[in-house]
């Protein structure tokens, strides 16, 4: 397949594209625009946090943090600053009109019983199935730690991801199988990089939307096959 | 996405023939009469009922047995005094019974909320309401293997809702409520009065808005 | 062993007797008596329910009502009935001070998790180790209906029965081996009886009290062995 | 029965050597630091402690298990940019750590105090923290069977409580609070302030005073 034909599959799929890779918070933009009105959503710790920068009032969006709190607002800035009020990022946050507390058993019962419509998390790999590693480097000394990772990753409807495509040597974070240790199994549909948006499921990684290369390019860059998602994407 | 419907018969009107519909309510306190009105006139058949009861004298729950709407109930005290629409049909053979104790009955609703593929408890070990399930000793006692009851629809009462569907009860009002929001795909609230978003007191919200799908007010 | 041997062996134990049977409300003023100051009690529906009326204030007892409520107070009367609280046999109670409200899981969690001190239930049956009959009669044509019975029957630290010790038949309702359907196994530790008080566990059945009958005539009505309990009991 | 220790020392005193300590808090939010700082004082050691960390710089939790006292930590993040003394321990082999995902740990602990012997979950399916346990397909997921975390002691921080032990939190500082307090057998409470018994609106109390043995006002 030729750059060409390639790139008009692409055009004919409707595939968006943009001239430059993304910076992070052009991609937190995308991924807040990306939740439907109405939605509940988690957001890890991390870049994903910066998601909450751009979501719009008129999306009436409803932040759940882990530690036993919906309606979460932004971060807390002078005066609003309560050692009682903090995210799972252990971040000082506010409480916006409508939210609400409960225990911690409570509050995984939201995560775990499938009622987040979205979150958003950081990630090390994730594999053309969706599988998801983003706890633990696998280094023999490291310290392993897990908080609410697997717990966000097999109980959200919809998992999105946020990272780089490529690490600082330059090699896939997507991959044809996660050689890090599993968060979670075929729990991912969505990856947004800075390089292009993916779907994955189990029809395989479809490209919704490329930044600063075609998909030839990418394709080139990742080592499991890509398709142009189908028009409808969103 | 939340909604507030105009009446209780608009509020039930999505309810389809053969669904799993719970019933909140324990003796009249919580019971949502209006909104079980609604599911009757709505027409919705060959429903599976959880509720913790099958049903008192000629009105509500009883009068949806009466007509033949219920399939089958899941209950941990179908008999009562006054509970003889559910005697009638049962004796016909016309209604499927699974009993449940009430304690298993309360924590399988919460475990379909709260996403646990089952648990084992020692309520019922040795009886036959432990037939034919699996068992175990765990911690040193006989424990029966119980599922989750998971419900395409809840019907509940609640004393109050905010614009985000937050929710709070009265008194033994609350029973079942809380739980069968969590349980159920589409959760129906009958509520007494609907206060502005930022009403109510974050720290006693019971049931938090993302467990609830309508919310109608009830005079 | 002669009647007079027995006695005498329940004499040296310290057994207590009484010249009469009981009557339903003295077993309930016994009951609330043997109740140890600052527990948490749920009292079952029907007899049970009478050892609420003989509860001291300077015993500081808690009523949990499996409906969804500790600190129950009394039945409520005239202006008191609210239809919204109301026990686990339907009937409008009061509220004390120090009283909560929670939701069906967490009510039965209190139950299920060991922390009620006392239940007192009705029985149809015990057996000489302890297993429980009080849901079933076994009649092919009732309909079942359990209740919360059987996680009172195995979730309280101790399970007391009240019932006559005879059927109207005159059959013994504490047996060898129980012929109705099963609440639950070697649960119950005490039965609280017209005609005597009943120490039940892996000892055997133990005699603390006769009211009305020697240890012999006792013995002669029910078909397992029973031995004086030690002086200390209460 | 309930007791009001004179001050934090009193309240701990009893916590025997090898028993499990179950902490609140999540960050600094609902540590209940005085109780912790007597627990250090107190002496007890070879404790199996259960936080959702494993101790922050040089104080409470961190300064335990640099002391030695702790020799087994279950949490679900024990690392963190200050957690050098879990650290330097865990590294020289002298501290055991039961790694658990947050929510599992939650879901165990509210198991203990719920009576639950066990229940099966889909977090961690397929996962190292699966490793060496059951699994099974349940609701055509893959899931892991986990067993309740009881203890003998929860040290715990409320906002207030009543005469009859009834405990009420304060925002984000509730979470492990309730679920601890229901699962051990002794439950020690630090709060800010005792109102008389009746204080506190029976609607909003969130752990009932039966789960509270010993409260302690902390200035």
């Amino acid at each position: 397949m030729s750059v060409q034909s390639n790139d008009q599959a692409a055009l004919a799929a409707g595939i968006r594209k943009s001239d430059k890779p993304l910076g992070r918070n052009d991609l937190a933009r995308l991924v807040a625009r990306d939740i439907k009105p109405g939605s509940f959503v988690n957001l890890g710790i991390g870049q994903p946090t910066l998601v909450s920068n751009y979501l719009q009032p008129e999306q009436n969006i409803t932040l759940h943090t882990e530690n036993g709190m919906l309606g979460m607002g932004p971060e807390a800035t002078g005066d609003q600053i309560d050692g009682d009020l903090i995210n799972a990022g252990k971040i000082p946050v506010t409480e916006l009109p409508g939210a609400s507390y409960f225990h911690h058993a409570d509050s995984f019962a939201i995560m775990r019983g499938g009622h987040l419509d979205i979150c958003v998390l950081g990630a090390f790999q994730v594999s053309a199935t969706g599988d998801l590693a983003n706890w633990h480097t696998g280094a023999p000394d490291a310290i392993p730690a897990v908080g609410g990772a697997m717990d966000l990753a097999t109980g959200a409807k919809d998992v999105f991801v946020m990272m780089t495509l490529l690490t600082r040597e330059g090699v896939s974070k997507l991959v044809e199988t996660c050689t890090y240790p599993l968060t979670g199994i075929g729990c991912v549909t969505r990856v947004y990089t800075d390089k292009a948006v993916f779907l994955t499921g189990p029809g395989g990684v479809q490209v919704r939307e490329t930044f600063g290369c075609t998909l030839e390019e990418l394709q080139d860059m990742v080592p499991v096959p890509l398709t142009a998602a189908p028009a409808v994407g969103g | 996405m939340l909604n507030f419907p105009e009446n209780v018969n608009e509020a039930v009107a999505g309810i389809q023939d053969g669904s799993t519909v719970m019933i909140g309510g324990f003796g009249n306190a919580g019971q949502p009469f209006e909104l079980i009105d609604a599911l009757m006139d709505c027409g919705a058949k060959d429903l599976t009922v959880v509720n913790n009861n099958a049903g008192q004298g000629d009105q509500g729950l009883a009068l949806l047995i009466k007509e033949g709407r219920v399939k089958k109930m899941i209950c941990s005290f179908p008999r009562q005094s006054d509970s003889w629409h559910f005697d009638a049909k049962y004796h016909a053979g016309e209604i499927e019974l699974e009993l449940v104790p009430q304690g298993n009955l309360a924590e399988r609703i919460r475990a379909a909320g709260a996403g646990i593929g089952g648990f084992f408890t020692p309520t019922g070990y040795g009886t036959m309401l432990a037939e034919g399930k699996e068992t175990r000793i765990l911690d040193g006692r006989g424990q029966v293997f119980e599922t989750p009851i998971h419900a395409d629809v809840a019907l509940i009462k609640a004393l109050k809702a905010d614009g985000k569907g937050n929710l709070v009860y009265r008194k033994t009002a609350r029973n079942f409520g809380p739980i069968m929001a969590a349980a159920a795909k589409h959760t129906i609230v009958q509520v007494s009065e609907i206060v502005p978003t930022g009403g109510l007191d974050p720290e006693i919200i019971v049931t938090p808005g993302i467990y609830v799908n309508s919310i109608v007010k009830v005079a």
